[in-house]
Formats: structure tokens, sequence, C-alpha cells
């Protein structure tokens, strides 16, 4: 058994049942949200800032620092009206201007924010952020201490949803003017309007959090504190939940052993899905796989289901489509092709090789399946090798460089079948198609491009009413399953354990994971 | 035989050494006894088994290769042979001092000079750090060493053969042990050294009744502080007597070899030393009969078939020599040799055989 | 006489050790000529194996020459001059035990000069010479295939001479080469050396403590103390007439053979302070007569000249 | 000795700007940078990151600003790290790293040079045998997967351990055996090898006259004769240990500077690779001279410095 | 007292040549190595073990039933039994000729590291230490900064330029392989250099690598010994962290690190992924180690009995 052990009981009695342990893996890139792009650092953000709105249990925005917005007809003006009783940490109370600030001072060139893009839906942001306008003009303004007003470049639809993402946190203006590296210490000047404040911060070592008593909903929050180890191995952190040294391991905050999810499962794994799709991609310049059918071939040949069962082994769900279910309006998309479906792929392979000029599959040029260094790729490139050599008879080397080397060769379209994991930062079908939308930038390394598919996701995203958007987006996913630029392998889910008596905690399917109103039974 | 209590007696000792190509001899049935406050001698030739004899007394010997084939020491009545290493350890340095042929291996080349003589003190008595070194200091002045307060200081490297070769004393003398051994303690000294070392030696002898057992080739030395005697040839001892015994009155053919050999100061540059003809016989297989009788001019029949037995010449002499037989021919030692002899009162009128070891 | 073959010119050798500096060879000057023996004696750590060892280039003088056949021996040198040299200039080590390689045999240390020289063009003539020189110094050649810890003391020594003798080289530096040897196989080996610088015009400086037997081999003799040279003349005319009162004191110690001799004998001891220098005075190296020199005040000098 | 000193300075003056010099350009010519990642940035923002680093410069120029910078003992901010300086990085992980390395290294002597001892006393016994099996698990078990044993048996399995991160000496134990088993099985070999050496020679065989007992001949005479190779071998070892060990901090969660020589370069993180080599390479430096100086008080007879030697 | 016939005292003609007599054997150094090394029994042992375990890296393989890189992901992570004799890994294959399939690898890389460490390391710790002064110096702060320098970066740009393969591979291990050695070799040879039997060499005309070779290498062989048998297992965890960055054997090919890495993560679950290879790699290092010892035994003329 692996709930608390009783040999550590002593501890976790003094701590009582409000002292929460975790572990969240790494040292946060920045705990500034203006300038944090990871999702270590949003872990902690979501217990200790908190954003115009926050994601409730269902998946959905729900109000949080605002207590009321209202949203102009075209969809282009936010008038956000701020709690009253809304504070941060030092007693302070959170104004639309600290908003106003935290916006303009991420979008700010000068500062250097990485993720400043997620703020490119404000009027003017882009412009300001790449220097060719200026802050003072991005749609964002404190119209007094209680109420933001935000103008968009285009209407919207998800952006209540990413008023709750962590680059649109407030900062606190008045300490962050007087303190500009108000951020780089656990502190007094370290301000934060969430539930929780941070009270200690080990680089490398630990954050400590405790309970803020100036949050507005500080009745509803149970937990006294919030310890968060840093601890980089999955194994280890797994064993220091078996032990009772944290309450709750696995994803979002780190993640559990493959090898050892079978056994979990057994033991009560939970397992949520989550919105982010395991793709091979295609170098569609990069003979044969500029031909479409060989593409097809491939992809249609990939025994999922194998993949799922016995290498990821948290009941995965085998792709077969682009865009994870788990993301709105997806949940029950139509599959569009069968997953190991090896008479369509010889079929393909077949018409494939005749367009080539080929006979047999061994005719075709070498083909490399790259990815980068881990052990998981590594056993799904190595199934893969197995499958398509077995079923088509093509054969595949494999390739594997170092995480940077590998992003570099993907990146200058140095490759030809590469494998990449897409996760979303919000929940939004668009996240995930837009990648494929532009030939040259953006994520899509493909080289492949498509004058329908661009123009449907221009449609979806002006396009206000809901059904409709997911409709026009689901069109543009069927373009992209029928050319084949990438190969979908899997759906993410997300495993963990916690403790039997964690109650109270909100887990989103983008991963999102709240301590606000956690408690121990 | 007088039946008094030796300090060490050595019977019937014999040792090899296991090679590849076969056993070495080095030491084969030696017998012989040193008093309270006597100095015996051992001379002979080179590699004729004076270290390993020595060596053995300490049980120095590294096993294996080498092996006791048979024989017993005992010293003060108790027999070293089946001693423990534990054991050892209490006779060694304080029962037991041993001067080593190799200075300069000997000393541990990274240990100051100082240290490694007071080592010895504070192993075997309960002296203070500063008494140490100041005995240290002291010793060193003793073997003649100039400047001792900055020589203890020093690492052995530092030091000239002859320096080294007195620290060695030094170390030996320290603890004021029983029995000395000295095995080539004073090659390396000028003669000045030399005779300063002696007389140290003797002095201690005199206050606190030390035996020395004094392994050298110069005859002067031996004729020097010597009161016995021991010649040893491939092995075993040859002959043994008084010191007077040995130079006025050499019964064996090797011992007569040894003593006309060296160079006289009146000696001329001119004309060629007396050297015994051939070379040492090799001990992995040892010849028949009398070793020596090879390289011997009075070599009989017999000394080919049959080893010599001990004969008895006088109450303190004993050589182990076919030619001392009855029926074996007379025959006259060297003209070196022989300008030296003396008539000894107490020599018996016929040499009597003996068993050995009695 | 006969041409010098080495020229030793104020020769110093100081060690320098974290305590101060070490003088262990101060300022020496000597020759010595082609085909004979220089004996040198001397108080042990006197620097006589200091001066040996400078002399055949183990250490770099401190200061002065070692003129060998009129070449410089401590300037810089081809490669080919220096193996000449290397095989015209050898040295019997006076530590036996220490100068052979433990992990060799006794064939391959002996015949270590012959190969590094291409002394032997066969497998089968090296062994031979090997062989021939073990005899030569009276060992068997049963001892070729043992390691040196497997010898005695002496046998160790013959080692030793039997290599620096492999290269049959002009001038050998001896450091007591004979001193852990029995007097028959001393004799041997003296008897050797001596037949060797007859045959082949051999020079040896020979460093020893037996005076007696330094007196027999040696054509001149060079007497040490603290690393100065005191008194060089020929050996007869040395143990007849010794001037400096340190050699005075060293013969006086001789030991001899003779067991009544020893019990009666009187030791001279040497006091440095006898000299009575003057404020400031140095001593020098002075010729006495032809051919003796002694070193001496100014006052000394005058006495001795007048004897 | 101040002489030797100061020309080995100018020596280490100097590799340490080869040092810098080399890893600067190495690690700019491997493909990727600090900014890549899955999700590719905008290039607008890219550039903008470029030239607020200053790696839009000419990289020359870079490599020149970063050599002056270094003189000052200045290696900049992170970029991994935002708000973090690498000094900052250095001075917080270092104490943590030279806490654990010093313990691993106490415990990798002792027992090295112990079962080393033991092992050549006692050699061809069973305790020479047991010594060796212990060594060759150390040396054949390499640090991760001792590391993962020990947390497994030790600290889940009997529970006398923490499992994982930097809080008490309770939690520094496992780590600092994982960390020496490697170098203990390495010196405990080495020791045993030239305790052989010497104990056969023959100044032990004075010793043993002297009536000194195996402890007292082993600890006074023989060990600092046979420490050589132990001490040639710790030094470099010392400076990789002192300065964290990647996989074992990493498993047990520890805030070292041995992660970033890893991390640091699988993130591009400039500064970072540049800063924690350099300090590595003056730590290392230091040590090996340490070791050249050891060498002499060690064994007198080496001189590296001082009187002339004759060819 | 036994009667002695009188002719026997007869003087006898003394024959010298026959003192002289030749000894029986000639034993030359090597010779006396071997036989020594012979009768170390756990040499020999170590000697057998590393035969068969070369043996069946080059035969099972080629008559197992199994391929290794023949993947079944429905028998994944099977315990031993009597069809697959070790178990198989996570995809399916068969340990046991993976385990065969690696000890080519391991071997082989193990060997090289060995090569290594003696090509340059020796040679470059000789040099340097027997040279002292400056180009000791340089020397050393050669070392010196090829092992600060980040080896992982060197390896980047390495499989970056040259591309995959065993040259690159070797390579990679080249660059620092050899320092450890080299290292522990000069500390000897400062050791031993002033050592009156080198001197006495010397002064016989014997050159530096003479000395090297005759004087220095075989009093320091076992330091050189023991450094080399413990390189191998290190190179053997090299290769895996290399075939980690994919500079490595190729993908499915075996090798015992990368088998001992990847099994370490499913230590608790699936013992037997991590037990045969790191076995196999311990039992490999015995036979190192005794061989290495059985070697320094032979090597060491007062050790022989
Ligand atoms: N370890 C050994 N292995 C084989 N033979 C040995 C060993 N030690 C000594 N011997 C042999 O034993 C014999 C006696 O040696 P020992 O050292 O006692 O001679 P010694 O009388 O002291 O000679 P010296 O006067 O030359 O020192 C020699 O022939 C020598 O070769
Ligand atoms: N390496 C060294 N370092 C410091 N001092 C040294 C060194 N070598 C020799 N000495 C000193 O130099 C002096 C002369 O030594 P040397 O070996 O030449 O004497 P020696 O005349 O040969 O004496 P012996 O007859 O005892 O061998 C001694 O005082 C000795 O301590
Ligand atoms: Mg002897
Ligand atoms: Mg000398």
């Amino acid at each position: 058994g692996f709930s608390s052990s009783s040999g550590d009981g002593g501890k976790k009695d003094s701590n009582g049942k409000d002292t929460l342990n975790v572990n969240i893996k790494t040292e946060p890139f920045s705990l500034n949200p203006g300038l944090a792009n990871d999702t270590v650092s949003a872990n902690v953000f979501r217990q200790t800032f908190e954003g115009l709105t926050t994601i409730g249990k269902d998946g959905k925005p729900v109000n949080a620092a605002a207590e009321k917005i209202e949203i102009s007809k075209d969809q282009k003006t936010y008038t956000f009206t701020i709690r009253k009783d809304a504070k941060w940490s030092n007693g302070d109370p959170v104004t639309a201007g600290d908003f106003e600030y935290a916006w303009k001072w991420a979008l700010n060139p000068k500062n250097e924010s990485q993720y400043a893009y997620q703020l490119y839906y404000l009027k003017g942001g882009e412009a300001a952020n790449t220097g060719k306008g200026k802050i003072d003009d991005v749609g964002v303004k404190a119209v007094d201490d209680k109420t933001l007003k935000v103008e968009l470049e285009k209407p919207t639809p998800y952006f209540t949803e990413l008023t709750a993402f962590y680059t649109y946190m407030p900062v606190n203006k008045k300490v962050a003017e007087k303190h500009p590296k108000w951020y780089t210490k656990a502190d007094e000047n370290y301000v934060s309007n969430g539930p929780f404040k941070m009270t200690a911060w080990k680089h490398s070592g630990n954050i400590v959090l405790e309970k803020n008593d100036q949050y507005w909903d500080k009745d509803s929050v149970k937990l006294k504190k919030i310890n968060m180890a840093m601890v980089n191995d999955p194994n280890t952190g797994l064993n220091m939940y078996k032990k009772g040294e944290i309450d709750f391991v696995g994803l979002p905050l780190d993640e559990i052993p493959t090898d050892a999810i079978p056994s979990l499962k057994k033991e009560g794994l939970n397992i949520d899905p989550y919105a982010g799709v395991y793709i091979y991609k295609f170098n569609t310049e990069s003979a044969p796989l500029n031909n479409v059918n060989i593409r097809k071939a491939l992809t249609y040949a990939i025994n999922r289901e194998a993949i799922v069962k016995n290498i990821t082994q948290a009941e995965q769900i085998p792709a077969t489509g682009f865009v994870p279910p788990a993301v709105t309006g997806f949940e029950s998309n139509k599959p569009y092709y069968k997953d190991h479906d090896v008479a369509k792929a010889k079929e393909y392979l077949k018409k494939g090789l005749k367009e080539l000029g080929l006979k047999k599959a061994s005719d075709l040029p070498k083909i490399t399946l790259s990815y980068n260094t881990d052990e998981g790729h590594q056993k799904i490139a190595q199934a893969v090798q197995e499958m398509w050599n077995k079923d088509l008879g093509v054969k595949v080397e494999l390739g594997n460089e170092e995480w940077n080397v590998y992003i570099d060769k993907l990146h200058s379209g140095n490759y030809q079948i590469g494998r990449l994991g897409w996760l979303a930062d919000f929940n939004d079908g668009m996240n995930f198609l837009e990648t494929y939308r532009d030939k040259e930038g953006g994520n899509n390394d493909t080289n492949w491009e498509n004058a329908k598919y661009k123009e449907l996701l221009s449609k979806a995203s002006t396009e206000t009413d809901d059904q409709k958007r997911v409709e026009l987006m689901k069109q543009a996913e069927g373009i992209l399953m029928d050319e084949m630029p990438i190969a979908p392998i899997y759906f993410y889910t997300m495993p963990y354990l916690h403790d039997k008596s964690l109650k109270g905690f909100v887990l989103t399917g983008t991963g999102e994971l709240y301590f606000k109103t956690a408690y121990f039974e | 035989m007088r039946k008094m209590k030796h300090l060490l007696e050595v019977k019937d000792l014999a040792i090899s050494f296991k090679t590849y190509a076969g056993e070495v001899q080095a030491i084969r049935g030696v017998n012989f006894h040193v008093d309270k406050g006597e100095t015996l001698a051992i001379v002979g030739e080179s590699g004729s088994g004076k270290s390993v004899t020595s060596q053995a007394i300490m049980k120095l010997i590294p096993m294996p290769p080498g092996y006791f084939k048979s024989g017993q020491i005992l010293f003060d009545g108790q027999d070293l042979v089946p001693k423990s290493e534990k054991e050892m350890q209490s006779i060694r340095g304080k029962e037991i001092g041993m001067i080593f042929q190799d200075p300069m291996t000997s000393l541990n080349p990274t240990m100051k000079v100082g240290r490694q003589i007071t080592e010895v003190l504070f192993k075997h008595e309960n002296i203070s750090k500063e008494d140490a070194n100041k005995r240290a200091v002291e010793l060193l002045s003793l073997v003649g060493i100039p400047m001792p307060e900055r020589r203890v200081n020093q690492y052995p490297h530092e030091f000239s053969g002859g320096m080294r070769q007195r620290v060695v004393i030094a170390m030996a003398l320290a603890a004021n042990p029983k029995l000395l051994i000295a095995d080539e303690p004073t090659t390396a000294l000028d003669v000045t050294i030399q005779a300063q070392i002696l007389e140290l030696m003797k002095e201690l002898q005199k206050k606190i009744e030390t035996s020395i057992i004094f392994i050298t080739h110069d005859l002067g030395v031996v004729a020097n502080v010597a009161d016995r005697v021991a010649v040893m040839y491939a092995g075993q001892i040859v002959e043994i007597g008084t010191v007077d015994e040995i130079f006025y009155n050499p019964k064996h053919p090797y011992t007569w070899g040894l003593l006309a050999s060296m160079p006289s100061l009146d000696n001329d540059g001119d004309e060629e030393l007396m050297a015994i003809p051939g070379s040492p016989p090799d001990l992995t297989n040892p010849p028949k009969g009398d070793a020596f009788a090879l390289r011997s001019p009075y070599a009989m029949k017999i000394d080919f078939e049959q080893e010599p037995p001990m004969f008895k010449v006088s109450d303190t002499h004993y050589v182990k020599s076919w030619l001392l037989h009855p029926d074996a021919p007379k025959v006259e030692p060297p003209a070196a040799v022989k300008s030296k002899m003396r008539e000894f009162k107490n020599q018996y009128v016929k040499p009597v055989q003996v068993k050995e070891g009695e | 006489m006969a041409e010098k073959l080495l020229e030793i010119k104020n020769l110093k050798q100081h060690f320098s050790t974290p305590k101060g500096t070490v003088k262990a060879v101060d300022g020496i000057t000597f020759d010595i000529y082609k085909g004979e023996t220089l004996g040198l004696v001397g108080e042990s750590g006197c620097g006589k194996s200091t001066t040996g060892r400078t002399i055949i280039r183990l250490y770099e003088a401190t200061s002065g020459e070692v003129l060998f056949k009129g070449k410089n021996v401590h300037g810089k040198k081809s490669a080919k001059d220096l193996l000449e040299f290397n095989r015209k200039m050898q040295m019997i080590f006076q530590d036996p035990y220490a100068s052979l390689n433990p992990r060799m045999t006794v064939a391959d240390i002996v015949a270590e000069g012959i190969d590094i020289h291409g002394l032997a063009k066969t497998k089968q003539e090296r062994l031979a010479r090997v062989h021939e020189l073990l005899k030569l110094v009276g060992l068997n050649e049963e001892h070729a295939n043992r390691y040196p810890h497997e010898f005695s003391g002496g046998q160790r020594q013959r080692i030793g001479i039997a290599r620096a003798l492999a290269v049959e080289p002009e001038f050998i530096i001896a450091d007591e080469p004979i001193s852990a040897l029995d007097v028959s196989i001393q004799a041997q080996v003296v008897n050797l050396m001596k037949d060797l610088q007859k045959e082949r015009g051999l020079t040896y400086l020979f460093i020893a403590h037996d005076l007696s037997m330094v007196k027999y081999i040696s054509d001149r003799i060079g007497v040490m103390y603290f690393g100065k040279l005191v008194e060089l003349a020929a050996a007869e005319e040395l143990y007849e007439n010794p001037l400096h009162p340190y050699t005075q004191s060293l013969l006086s110690a001789i030991p001899l053979p003779d067991p009544d001799y020893e019990r009666t004998r009187v030791r001279k001891t040497y006091d440095p302070s006898v000299h009575k220098l003057k404020d400031g005075e140095q001593m020098e190296l002075r010729e006495v007569k032809p051919g003796h020199f002694v070193m001496c005040s100014e006052e000394e000098f005058a006495a001795y000249q007048s004897k | 000795m101040i002489k030797f000193l100061g020309r080995r300075l100018v020596y280490m003056l100097i590799s340490l700007w080869v040092i810098v010099t080399a890893t600067f350009f190495l690690m700019r010519s491997i493909p990727g940078g600090p900014f890549s990642g899955e999700k590719k940035l905008p290039p607008a923002i890219e550039a903008s990151l470029n030239s607020y680093y200053g790696l839009d410069q000419p990289l020359f120029k870079q490599y020149l600003d970063y050599l002056v910078s270094v003189m000052k003992w200045d290696f900049g901010p992170s970029f991994k790290y935002k708000g973090q300086t690498v000094n900052e990085l250095i001075n917080s992980g270092f104490p943590i790293s030279f806490t654990l390395g010093m313990e691993a290294i106490c415990l990798a002597l002792a027992f090295g040079v112990l079962f080393g001892v033991i092992a050549a006393l006692k050699r061809n016994q069973w305790q020479d045998y047991t010594a060796m099996i212990i060594a060759v698990i150390g040396i054949s078990v390499p640090n991760f997967i001792m590391a993962a044993l020990l947390q497994y048996v030790l600290a889940m399995k009997l529970g006398w351990f923490p499992v994982a991160q930097w809080e008490s000496w309770g939690h520094t134990v496992l780590p600092a055996i994982a960390v020496s088993s490697m170098p203990m099985a390495f010196i405990a070999r080495l020791t045993r090898s030239s305790m052989l050496e010497v104990l056969s020679s023959d100044y032990i065989r004075t010793a043993k006259a002297k009536g000194l007992s195996t402890a007292a001949i082993t600890v006074k005479h023989a060990i600092r004769n046979a420490i050589m190779p132990v001490v040639t071998y710790m030094g470099p070892m010392a400076a990789s240990i002192l300065t964290g060990t990647f996989v074992v901090e990493k498993i047990f969660g520890i805030p070292g500077l041995g992660m970033h020589f890893v991390t640091s370069i699988t993130n591009r993180d400039y500064t970072v690779i540049m800063g924690v080599t350099v300090f590595f390479g003056a730590i290392l430096l230091l040590c090996v001279l340490i070791v050249d100086i050891l060498y002499g008080l060690i064994d007198p007879r080496i001189k590296l410095f001082g009187a002339k030697k004759g060819e | 007292m036994q009667q002695i016939p009188k002719d026997m005292f007869e003087p006898a003609a003394v024959d010298h040549s026959e003192a002289e007599k030749i000894s029986k054997k000639n034993l030359s150094f090597w010779t006396d190595v071997f036989l020594r090394f012979k009768e170390n029994k756990l040499a020999m042992c170590g000697l057998i073990v590393l035969i068969l375990i070369a043996l069946m890296a080059i035969f099972a393989p080629v008559f197992s039933s199994f391929h290794y890189d023949e993947t079944n992901l429905t028998n994944a992570n099977k315990p031993p039994s009597g069809e697959h004799w070790f178990g198989t890994d996570d995809l399916g294959r068969d340990v046991f000729v993976r385990t065969w399939v690696g000890a080519r690898i391991s071997l082989t890389i193990g060997l090289a590291a060995a090569l290594i460490d003696v090509l340059i390391g020796v040679i470059w710790g000789a040099i340097s230490g027997i040279r002292g002064g400056r180009t000791d110096e340089i020397m050393m702060r050669i070392a010196d900064i090829l092992w600060a320098i980040p080896s992982l970066l060197m390896t980047i740009l390495l499989l970056v330029v040259m591309g995959k393969g065993l040259i690159t591979m070797i390579l990679a291990m080249v660059i620092t392989g050899w320092i450890n050695m080299a290292r522990i070799v000069r500390g000897q040879v400062l050791q031993l250099k002033n050592q009156e039997f080198v001197l006495a060499s010397r002064t016989l005309g014997a050159k530096n690598s003479r000395i090297i070779r005759k004087h220095l290498l075989p009093n320091i062989m076992s330091p050189i010994l023991v450094t080399m048998t413990l390189t191998v297992p290190t190179a053997i965890f090299y290769e895996a962290f290399l075939s980690y960055l994919g500079l490595g054997v190729p993908q499915p090919l075996a090798s015992w690190g990368t088998m001992a890495t990847d099994g370490v993560q499913g230590l608790e679950y699936y013992p037997w992924r991590l037990f045969f290879p790191a076995t196999f790699i311990c039992l490999t290092m015995f036979a190192f180690n005794v061989i290495g010892d059985g070697l320094r035994d032979a090597l060491d003329p007062k050790l022989r009995k």
C-alpha cells in the first residue's frame, strides 16, 4: 500500500492536516507572471496569484479578481470590474491599475517577456511588443481603481479563458515600481493576490507557500501551508509519495514513471484526460514524404492501441484526429481514420509507390525517424519502426538527439519524420490548429501549407458563435487529416495520485491545478 | 662442555628460498651461540648466508618465498621459530636490535630521520615527546653525525651513504637491546667514524651487557671488536673460535684464504692480491661433500663424497673440514697466514670429531 | 706524467633544502691522468659520492667545471656525444641495492649498457657477454635469471660492477665498490680492476674507506674533509708522510687484522682548530712538495716546507 | 616555493583562459540556443531577447566582453532562471555541493584506504576478496544505479533515511554514499596495489625490526608511501565531487551546483555554462596544484620546484 | 665414528670447470611472468569467465531463437521463464539475446578504453613526468583543460560535425578517457624518476624512452593495471551516456550500459531488466580485476613463490 506509511506518521501529525506537500520538479523559470513561460511557474502562480478569472471545476472560466465582466457586442471590448475586497498579501487593494501595469510591463519589449505574445490579443499588443507601436496605445486601461477596460485586436471568443492564464495576472504596481527585482526573492516585497503567499524560496530546493490572510476569499482556503519540493526525478517523486513525504504525485506537477503505472493502476491511479497530443511530423518536402499517400500509409499503419496499452500505459487515447477530446467541442470528435488500418495503409503505399515510380517498399529512399533523447520517445519510435517494417515493409532508421539539437533540426526543417508533443495553453481548438496555419514561422516545421485551411481558420477566429466556430475548426482539422503533414499518435492523459484524504483541489483538462479549496479530510 | 645458559643459541638452522629455478638453500644447518655481553663476529664469503641467518633470528625473512627447513633459535631459552608475529613484536627492537646491511633502502624515504629514531623510543620506552627528541639528537651525535639538531629534521635521501648507516645504527641502539645484530654496520664509514662507532658499541656492551652479533668483511674490525669469530661458507659455519684462535691459529682452508687475501699496508701495489680461485657454489644445488673443496688446493677425494664433520680443536674452537681427520695429510697454510701462527695452550693434542650442535 | 683525462676545476655542488643550503662539495680542484687510479677517501658525508655523481652529470654542478678529455662535461651536448660520453665514463654506485631495478633480471641489468650501445649483435652474443661479465665478478650463470632482491649484499654489489664494466668504459668512478664484499672477493675484484687497467689503460676514481685497499690500488690519493680536498699526494707519499692532521687521524684509525694490535692501538683525533687561522684567512690547497698538495694556512705551509 | 607558485599561477591563468575560450566557442558552435523550445517563440521576441543578451553582436565581440566580465568574476545573468545571476547560482549551489562532496570524499577516503590496506595486509585471504567484491560492486554499479538502489532499499524498504531533498543531516547520508561509492572503490584498489608494493620494501622490514605493530607500521610507514596514486586520483576527483554530481543531485533533489553542469548545457543557458565551467576549471586547477604540492610533502624526494634537476 | 677408507684422503685433482657448470633452466622474464600467472587460480578463473562471456557474446545471439530487435508488445516485461531465460524488456524483446548482443558492444568499448588508457594515458603521463619542468607543466595543463571543458559540449559538437558512428563514439572517449591514467602515471614517474636505479641507467646513456620502458613502467605496472581495469566499467557506462545523447550504439542495438540504464527505471517492478546486465558488468569487472591482480602479482618478482 502506498497511502501514508506508518513509519512517517509522526511527521505527518505534527504537520497537522493543513500542510500540503507537493513536488514541482524544478526551479521555476521566473515567479513574475509577466516573465514566466513554463508549467512549473504556472503551478506556483495558480496558488499565489489570481487573474481576473480562474478556471472552475468544470473547466469553464469563473470570475475571480473580477466580480463582473461586460463584453461589448462586437466582442472586442471587455470591461472588468475588480472585486472591492480583492487585496494584495501586503494589504494593498488590488486595482485595475495593477492589471494594466502588469500587462503593459510584459508587453514592453525591454522587459524581455518570452510569453508576451500571449497578450497579442490585446489591441496594439503585438505592435507594442515588437516595437512597431507604443505601449501607451495598448488596449488596456484602468478607468478607475476598480474598472479595467480591455480592447482586443479582433473578437476572441476564448478571452475569458485567457484572463485566467498567468501572463494575464496582476502585479502590484506600487511594489514593483519601487523594487524592480521584487520577484527574485521570497521577502516582504514578494506580494501576490492569490489564496497563498510565498514565504520561502530556496532556489532549486523548495518553495513554501502559506495561506494569504489578506485574500478576499480566505474563508474557503483550508490549507495553511504548501511545501513545494523540486525533485526532478520521477522515481524519486513517486518514492517520496509512497513514503508520505509528498501528498500528490503525477501530472500536472510532476511525472509518474511509466514502469510504475501498471502496478499503480491496480492501486487506484487517477487518470484524467489532458489537452495534449503526441504526433509525428512529416517533412513534406523530403522524399518520399512529399508524397501524401506515403504519409497516409505510414500514419494508418501505426498501431496506436498497442503503443498506448504496452508502452505509455497510462490509458492514453489513440489519436484518430488532431485536437484532443479534452478540448471543449471536440469531446466526441469522429475518427478521421481507423487505428492500425493495415489494409488501407497498404493501399496507400501502393498508390504512393506508383506515383513515385517505385516497385517495392524497399525501393523507397532512406527514411529517418528522429526524436529527442528520452526513453519514452525511444520506445515508441522503436515500436513504430517495427510496425512499419512488419506491416508495410518500410524500413526506417532511428535517430535521436539531444533536445536542443533536435528542436533546432526540426525548426530548420532538417529532418524527415520527427516527434513532437503539443499541449494546450488554454482550452480551445484553435490553440492546436493554428500551429499549421503558416508554412513559415510558428511551430509548423512540416513545410505544409493549405489555402483552404488558412481560410477556415481565419473564419473560425472571428466567428462569435461557439457552435459554428467548432464546426469550422473541425473542417480545418479534416483537411489536416486528409493531407497528413502529421501523424497523430495519441492524446495525453494525466495520471496522478494523491493522498486519500486530500480533497477539494481543482484539476482541469488543460492541466491547471488549484489548491485554493483543497483540504485534508 | 660448559652448561651455562646462552643468551642466544641457534641450533641446526636451515632456511631455503623457493624460486622457479629451484630451491635456494641459503643456510644449511647452522649452529652457534652467543653469551651475555660477548661479541660474536661472523665473517664469510658474500652470499654465504650471514644476512639470512641474522634476519632469521629476528624472523624477518620474507615467507614465502623463504621458509624454515629445520632448526631452533633459542633466545633466553625460548624458541623463536614457532612464535607468532605478535609475540615477535615485543622482542624486536626491545630485546633484539638489528642494523641492516642496506642503509639506503632500510630507511623510510618519506619520514624524517628524527622520527624514525624516536619511534623506537616511543614503542619501547615510556618517554615524553621532548625527551625522545632530545635523545634522538643525542644518539645522532653519538654516532658522529655533525649538526644533529638540523639533521633530525632531514630525510634519508639528504644523507650520505655513511650517514644513513649511522642513522640505522642509532635506531638499533636506541632501545638498548639485549642482543644487537649488526649486519655490516660500518662498511660505508670512514675509519675514524668506524672506530668511534666500534667504541660506542663496546661502551654499550660494558654498560648493559649487550651481546653483539657483528657481521663484517673487514677482518681489521673483527680483530678489534670480536670475542669470538664464526666463519661461514656456503650456508654453513666452517670454523668458529675465539678471535685469537681464528687469527693466530686458523684451521680451515677457507679461513686461510680469507686471511691471505687481505692487502696489508706494506703491500706493494704491483703484486697481485691473493684471492681464492673459482667462484662460490650455487646454493640451488649445493655440491656434495665439502662445498669448499672445489676451490681448495687441499681438496681430497672424500671432500667430494661426504660432508665433513665438525672437529673440536679446543674448548672453544671448532672446525668443519676433513683436513683435521687423523687420516688426512698434513698441510701447510699460506705464508701470509703462517707467519702469524701461534701455539695455543688449550688446544687439544688431537682434534675431536663431534656431532654438530653440541 | 701522462695526459690529463679529467680536469676538475673549482667544482661546487650545493643542495638547497628547506632549511638552507648544504655545501656538499665546496670548490675542489684536481686532475686525473689517463691510466691512473685516484683514490678518494675522507670522512663519511664529506662529499665523495657527490663529487663522483657530479662528474658523471647526475647532478648539475652549482659552479665549476669538469673537463673530460678537454671537453666540458656539463655543457650542452648532442645526443651522439652524450651517448659516447656515457660509454666512456661509468659509475659503480655506492648503494648496490637501490641502484638495481627490482623488476629486472640480473641479465637485463648487466646487459643494459650492451643494449643501449648496441654492443652485441645477436641474442646469444649478448647472453654470452652477460655470462662472461658475471663470471668476471665472481657470480655464476645461474644468477642471470634472478632478481636483485634474491641476492646478498655483496652479490648485488658485484652486479653493479658487472654493469659498469659491460660497456667497456675508459673511466670508472667506483663509489665504494668493494665495501660489501668479503676479502677474498674483494681481492678478486681488485685484481680484476687492476688487470683491466693494465690491459685497456682504464682510469679509476676509486672512492673507499678501506685505506689498505685504497693504498693498494691507487696511484695517488685524495683526502676530502667537509666538501673540500685537504690533501692530495702519491699513495706511498701520503702514507709515509701525511701532512694534514685529518689525514694523520685517518691513518691512525686503520684497523688491522691483528687482535693484539687492535687491543693496544691509539687513535689520533682531528680537531679543526689546530690550524689556528688568522682572522679572515682562508685555507688553501698548496703544493708542499712536487705532487703533494695540502690544504693549509700560510703559517702551516711554511712549516711543512721546512720539514 | 614562492617562485614556483608564481609560475604556476601564470600557467593556471593561461589554462583558465584556454578553458574559457574553448568552452565559449564550443558552446556557440553547437546547434540550439537558449530560447529554443517545443513552442517556438515569435521571431520578434526572439530577436529582441537576442539583442537584450547581446547575442546579436558579432561572436568575437561577445567573447571579448565575456572575457572582461570573467576577469571581474562576473558571469552575468542566467538565461534559464530569470532574475538570478550566475554568481548567485554558484553561490547558492556550491556550498551545498561542497558539503555533500566533502562528506563523500571523507567517506571515500576513509573506507577506500581502509579496505585497500586491509586487502593488502590480508592478501589473498577472505578479507582481500571481500574488499575486492565491495570495490568491484562500487565500480561496476554507477552512481545513478547506486543512488536508485540506496533510495529504494534504505529509504523505501527500511525507512532509515528520507527519500530526497536537502533538509537535515539525515538527508545527506544516502547521496553522500552514492557519490562516494565509485571513488571509494577506486581508492581501495589503488591503495591495495601500492600497499603491496610498499609492504615488500626494506624499510618496512626495518620498521618491523623496531618491534612496531602491524597497525603502527601501516599507519606510520606504509600508507604515506603508498598514498601517491590515491592523491593523484583524488585531485581532479575532488574537484568534480565538490562541484556536485549531476545524477545524484537529480535523484535526491539536491539544490547543488552539479545539476547546472548538465542542465545549463541542455538548456543552452550560455552564461551558466560558462560560469560553472570557469568555476570548475578554477577549482580543478587548484586541486591539481594542491596535489602537486602534496607530492612534495608526501615524498620529499619529489622536487617540482626549487633545486635544479640534473637532466 | 664411522670408518673412512684411507685412500679417500688422497689429494684430488680439482676440476674448476665443474664449479661453473651450467644451470638448468633459463627462464626469460615473460615465461617467468606467465608461469606465475598460470599458478594464480583466481586469475585463471577470471580469464576463463572472460573467455566464456566473449564466446557467449559471439555465439549466443546466433543460436538463439529470438532476435535482439524483435519486439513483441503483448509480451513486454515478462519475468524470466523457460522461453525467455532472462525475461523480456519493455518492448517484449528477449533480454537473454540482448544481453549477449550488448556484451559485444560493451566489451569492445571496455577494451577500447583500456587501449586508449595505455596508448595515450601512459605515454602522456610518462613523458610529462620524466621530462618535468616546463614540458610537464604544459602537458598537465592540457590535460586539466580537456578535463575542465564540459565533455557534453564536446560530444554534442562531435556528433553534429561527424555524425554518428563507432569512430565518433571512440573519439568522444578519447578526448578525456586517458587523463586519469596520465595523471597517475605521471605521479608515479615523479616518485621513481630520481631513484638510484634510474640514475644508474642514465649513466649508461639510456634515453628517456628507454628509461620509461625498461625502468619506470615495470615498476608502476600495478597502478596502471588497476587504473586500466577500473576504466573498463567507466567506459561501459560512458557508452550508455553517449547512447543517451544519440552518440552510442544505434537503436535498437543493445549494450550493457544502455540496458542497465533502462532497467534501473523499472527497478522496483521489473528487476530482471537491471539484474542481468548489471550482473554481467560486475562479473566482467571481477574477471578484469582478478586478472589485473594476477598480472600484478606475476609481474612482481618479490612475490614469486
Ligand atoms: N629472497 C631470496 N630469494 C632467493 N635467494 C635468496 C633470497 N635472499 C637471499 N638469497 C640467497 O641466499 C644466500 C645467502 O644470502 P645472504 O644475504 O645471507 O648472504 P650474506 O652472507 O649476507 O652475503 P653478503 O656478505 O654479500 O651480504 C645468497 O646466495 C642469496 O642469493
Ligand atoms: N639530495 C641531497 N639533498 C641534500 N643534501 C644532500 C643530498 N645529497 C647529499 N647531501 C649531503 O651532502 C653531503 C655529502 O654527501 P655524499 O653522499 O657526497 O657523502 P660521501 O662522502 O659519499 O659520504 P659516505 O662516505 O658516507 O657515502 C652530506 O652531508 C649529505 O647530507
Ligand atoms: Mg649480507
Ligand atoms: Mg658516499
